[in-house]
């Protein structure tokens, strides 16, 4: 056995555990805090699996982001203090639960085993397409999710406005209109301050150069966009500014810029190139690019907007 | 046993201990953790499905990988909005439960 | 052909894994939080440092040469930040 | 079925149908406040007129208008395909909305005073997103891009759920949220699972391409199991009734009457437009069962309601359940098959108009005498004429009697079953029918007493004609002629070797 594939499976085991910590955790904390390491975890077995946008993605969302909105949660939750303790389920229910799960684990596994031996594939069909009339662009997930499937990501957009709009729902009549709540209520110890003014620019300067990038290595405007919003929420943190109103509009108009920008070129796609969602060949790399620079715009502001949580009804 | 034959298989068990979770934690908080494990499952399936589709000269297929990005944006927005209703749920009541027959039994007793 | 330059990756290397090998020691053998964020922090630092510089000369260009330093210089900064940030939050929790 | 990846005439209208609300969430979205509700309501008329388009063009081609997005076909780009049962459904999807907005205005209206108001921002922006979801569930023609409609449609749904804030309505909201993140991830994972198989999610080209392997059956199986999760069948219905009786009237319509049919119509896209290649007599035949389980078990529970509104919910859950028994009567492409696909698809119908209406008059009827208790409900008949009419139309049409869609429907069925040899599922449906007509008549007989009831508020005889109009498209179904039944075949791929 080579050493790579010892090091594979040792990753795998190592995943499998911090899930089942995850899920056995007593504590609702200690599970949040497995979850967020399970997720940087998982970005290596994505750099494995010769995914490194995915890898970024995970890294960046599901480690990253979420793990702030699971914390926050937790926190927010502690300090309500009156969340009663439920009964525990009795053992022959967790039995018929573990078996169902065990069935269902089992079925998949095999499926999985069962795939056929020559697996079909769109790769030679993508980056032909990518290089010739297609898109210009040499990161083929790039093209797949700008061109080939750019309905997708349109609509995915708007599945995190419509996130947004959900999220600000729950809050109170009254609150309408305001600010969410401060990341943090008390005053920021100094560190937390002194990281997020030196982090922030390096970030924002990292976050562009991910975006610029995604046309031909991996990134993106998902993986950049991410990190501006991380950034956002650090110096959220360290209370350099605070959470916008939620009728601010220049907020609104971020969010929704990189879907408008999408719908827009995708109706003028008709026009210029005879098909919605078609680019003019020449231009496509430009139109692509520009799409993307507003979509990195829209989900930095997004996911900070969704983890801040409704409009907040205290003062502040 | 390859990388991606792992990984698929880390996949399915991910996917088995989320659904366990999911049905077992009453606190729905723990049920969300569960749900996005089962999440992360299904996305390494995708992932190998993806590494499998490796063909001459090419290392991985494009478009499985594209798509879990898109899953991911729409896992992590479905995390935060079940937030939300999880904090306020809190907030309103002192009991955090989904249990539908507790609202119905005392909405019919009610005159609302 | 090992040339000086490997060995001296191969040299940085190494010490920089059992600076990572000693923290993690650490981690699970010290008796309380604060010197357990002791041991991870300073080695942690100085591990990444160490296995960063054993990299430089193996790096095709100078812009990925300037990709690692700016990786540790963040880890550093990360690192230090966060430490101060958790021995502030013990502190408060053992008042 | 080769030219189905190339677009055809009139294929246009199908981005426009998504395109339209879409744009409508956008607009609604930056200056918010009055805009939103204008935007929603200004857009109506314009879906309606797409939906309708694409029906002539669907009618007129005989057979189904295709738009390959971006010019690029599948595999590697993504379809879009209208056939008779989605451009019928895409006009009911009109209808409705166009329904819901009309009656929601005065709730939802923009109070005086105020720039803009949470529930009626959230209300407008959600309805639109809802319609679009709704429109490319009906269209789309590729596995993944449905996964993304189906998270739209719950994204949508939710907050429609607790828009009024309650902490019961709030706990309603967060289960259907689960038990709809828990179908579409196992819905996703079957995607995964036939692109690994196949190489493709483009329906007609997996059709083509899918063999009866354990692989396929997993992923079937996976597949179905998260719609009908999302779809609330018995017994994974619990989430449905306090989510669809807490929700305010004219988003109960729209969650009971449309967003559940979302979800049902893709395991018909999945069972007869993708697999029809597979023997799936058994899982026919288990679908059948769990319908007619949902048809009793429904209808029983709606019997026990003590709410108006909760027994309309569970009546919901029991013909969500006549919709299932479309998989064992319209199987496979015996002369019998024909009549059972054409009375799912009248149920489907039948039911979305007569259940909106049915809510409408709920709401109508809460707000007029300020509470929806059943044993309260004396002589509320006579004040209240219009909105009684209503509900009896709709119940008459929920009962299966003539003349109604409703009965079409379970007519249609009776025959299908009979034909087939299958005169087993004649049982649930004679039922549910007599069932049906009990719940129906615990509202009607204390309504239509002697006892005297005072109005808090008397109902906006606008918003009683909105309910009455549609109960009238549920009862006009049933007087649909032979053309209607043979435009629902367009585009239904029959299993190959036979006529």
């Amino acid at each position: 056995m080579s050493l790579l594939a010892f090091l594979d499976i040792l990753l795998a085991l190592l995943v499998v555990a911090v899930a089942v910590w995850t899920i056995v955790a007593r504590d609702l904390f200690a599970a949040v805090v497995g979850y967020v390491a399970y997720g940087l975890l998982l970005a290596f077995v994505w750099i494995r699996l010769y995914a490194p946008d995915v890898a970024l993605t995970e890294a960046a969302v599901g480690g990253g982001v979420t793990g702030v909105l699971l914390i926050t949660a937790g926190k927010r939750l502690g300090a309500l203090k009156n969340v009663a303790p439920e009964a525990q389920p009795g053992f022959a229910f967790r039995l018929l639960a573990g078996a169902l799960a065990a069935l269902v684990a089992g079925a998949i596994g095999a499926a999985i085993l069962m795939l056929p031996e020559q697996p079909p594939s769109l790769a030679p069909e993508a980056a032909a397409a990518a290089s010739t009339a297609g898109a210009g662009l040499g990161n083929p997930i790039t093209a797949v999710l700008m061109s080939y499937r750019s309905f997708d990501t349109m609509l995915e957009k708007i599945v995190l406005i419509l996130a947004v709009v959900g999220v600000w729902s729950v809050g109170s009549d009254k609150a309408w209109g305001g600010a969410p709540a401060p990341f943090r209520q008390s005053k920021p110890y100094a560190p937390m301050v002194f990281l997020a003014q030196m982090l922030a620019p390096i970030g924002v300067l990292i976050g562009i150069h991910m975006f610029w990038t995604g046309a031909n290595a991996p990134g993106g405007a998902f993986q950049g966009g991410a990190l501006l919003a991380a950034m956002w929420m650090v110096i959220m943190m360290a209370r350099l500014v605070e959470p916008p109103r939620v009728d601010a509009q220049w907020l609104r108009l971020a969010l929704v810029a990189g879907p408008a920008v999408f719908l827009i070129s995708g109706i003028a796609g008709e026009v210029a190139a005879g098909s919605f969602f078609a680019y003019p060949p020449s231009l496509a790399k430009p139109i692509i690019l520009l799409i993307e620079a507003f979509m990195l715009l829209s989900i930095a502001a997004a996911l900070p907007m969704l983890v801040a949580g409704p409009p907040n009804e205290g003062p502040g | 046993m390859t990388p991606s034959v792992l990984a698929g298989l880390v996949g399915a068990a991910l996917v088995g201990l989320g659904l366990y979770g999911l049905i077992l934690h009453p606190h729905p908080l723990r049920k969300l953790l569960a749900f996005n494990l089962i999440g992360s499952g299904v996305f390494l399936v995708f992932g190998i499905v993806a590494r499998r589709g490796a063909a001459v000269g090419f290392r991985f297929d494009p478009v499985p990988q594209a798509m879990v990005i898109t899953g991911i944006v729409v896992a992590f927005a479905a995390s935060a909005l079940a937030v939300a209703l999880i904090l306020r749920l809190s907030a309103e009541t002192s009991r955090v439960t989904l249990d539908p027959e507790a609202w119905t039994r005392r909405n019919g007793e009610d005159a609302e | 052909m090992i040339t000086l330059l490997d060995l001296f990756s191969i040299a940085a290397i190494s010490a920089g894994t059992f600076f990572f090998f000693a923290g993690t020691v650490g981690l699970l053998r010290f008796p309380d939080s604060l010197t357990r964020l002791h041991a991870l922090a300073k080695a942690d630092n100085l591990g990444l440092g160490l296995v960063a510089l054993g990299l430089l000369p193996r790096a095709d260009s100078a812009l990925s040469a300037l990709k690692l330093i700016v990786i540790w210089v963040l880890v550093l900064l990360s690192g230090a930040s966060s430490a101060q940030l958790i021995g502030r939050a013990l502190r408060r929790g053992r008042k | 079925m080769a030219d189905l990846g190339t677009t055809t005439p009139g294929g246009y209208l199908l981005v426009l149908a998504i395109l339209l609300p879409l744009a409508g969430i956008i607009l609604s979205f930056i200056p918010g406040g009055r805009s939103a509700e204008r935007v929603a309501l200004w857009s109506t008329p314009f879906g309606f007129a797409l939906a309708s388009a694409i029906a002539v063009d669907v009618g007129r081609a005989g057979k189904p208008v295709v738009y390959a997005i971006g010019g690029l076909p599948p595999p590697l780009g993504i379809a879009l395909r209208a056939d008779g049962i989605a451009a019928v459904m895409l006009i009911a999807a009109a209808v409705i909305v166009t329904a819901a907005a009309l009656y929601a205005r005065a709730k939802f209206a923009t109070p005086e005073g105020v720039r803009e108001s949470r529930s009626s921002l959230t209300f407008w922006i959600m309805l639109q997103a809802i319609w679009a979801a709704l429109t490319i569930i009906f269209v789309g023609g590729d596995l993944f891009n449905l996964y993304v409609a189906l998270e739209l449609l719950t994204f949508a749904a939710v907050p429609l759920v607790c828009i009024d804030g309650r902490a019961e309505t709030l706990a309603a909201a967060l289960r259907y949220l689960l038990f709809a993140l828990l179908g579409s991830i196992c819905y996703l994972l079957g995607v995964a699972l036939f692109y690994g198989a196949h190489g493709t999610l483009d329906m007609p080209l997996l059709a083509q391409r899918v063999q009866a392997t354990p692989v396929v059956w997993t992923a079937a199986a996976l597949m179905t199991a998260g719609l009908l999760a999302k779809t609330a069948l018995f017994p994974v219905h619990l989430w449905l009734p306090p989510a669809h009786a807490n929700a305010p009237a004219a988003a109960s319509a729209v969650l009971s009457g449309l967003v559940v049919k979302g979800s049902f119509f893709l395991t018909l896209r999945l069972w007869f437009y993708v697999l029809p290649a597979l023997p799936a007599d058994r899982i026919a035949a288990v679908l059948g069962w769990l319908g007619s389980a949902a048809v009793i078990a429904g209808s029983i529970l709606a019997l026990r309601q003590a709410r108006l509104k909760l027994l309309i919910a569970y009546s919901t859950v029991a013909q969500i359940g006549y919709l299932f028994l479309i998989f064992p009567l319209a199987a496979g492409s015996q002369p019998w098959s024909a009549i059972g696909w054409s009375a799912g698809l009248m149920q489907v119908l039948a039911h979305a108009f007569a259940k909106a209406a049915m809510f409408f008059s709920a709401g109508l009827l809460a707000e007029a005498l300020g509470h929806d208790q059943i044993a309260r409900l004396g002589g509320a008949a006579r004040v209240l004429p219009l909105t009684f009419l209503t509900i009896a139309l709709g119940g008459l049409s929920l009962m299966g009697l003539p003349p109604s869609g409703g009965f079409s429907a379970k007519w249609l069925m009776l025959q299908a079953s009979i034909a087939s040899g299958q005169w087993l599922w004649s049982l649930p449906i004679l039922a549910g029918s007599l069932l049906a007509a009990g719940y129906v008549y615990r509202i009607l007989a204390p309504a239509l007493s002697d006892s005297q009831v005072s109005l808090e508020l008397p109902p906006k005889r606008s918003h009683e004609a909105i309910a009455l109009a549609l109960t009238i498209v549920a009862i006009a179904l049933g007087f649909a002629p032979q053309t209607f039944f043979d435009f629902l075949e367009i585009g239904r791929p029959v299993p190959a070797g036979l006529p």
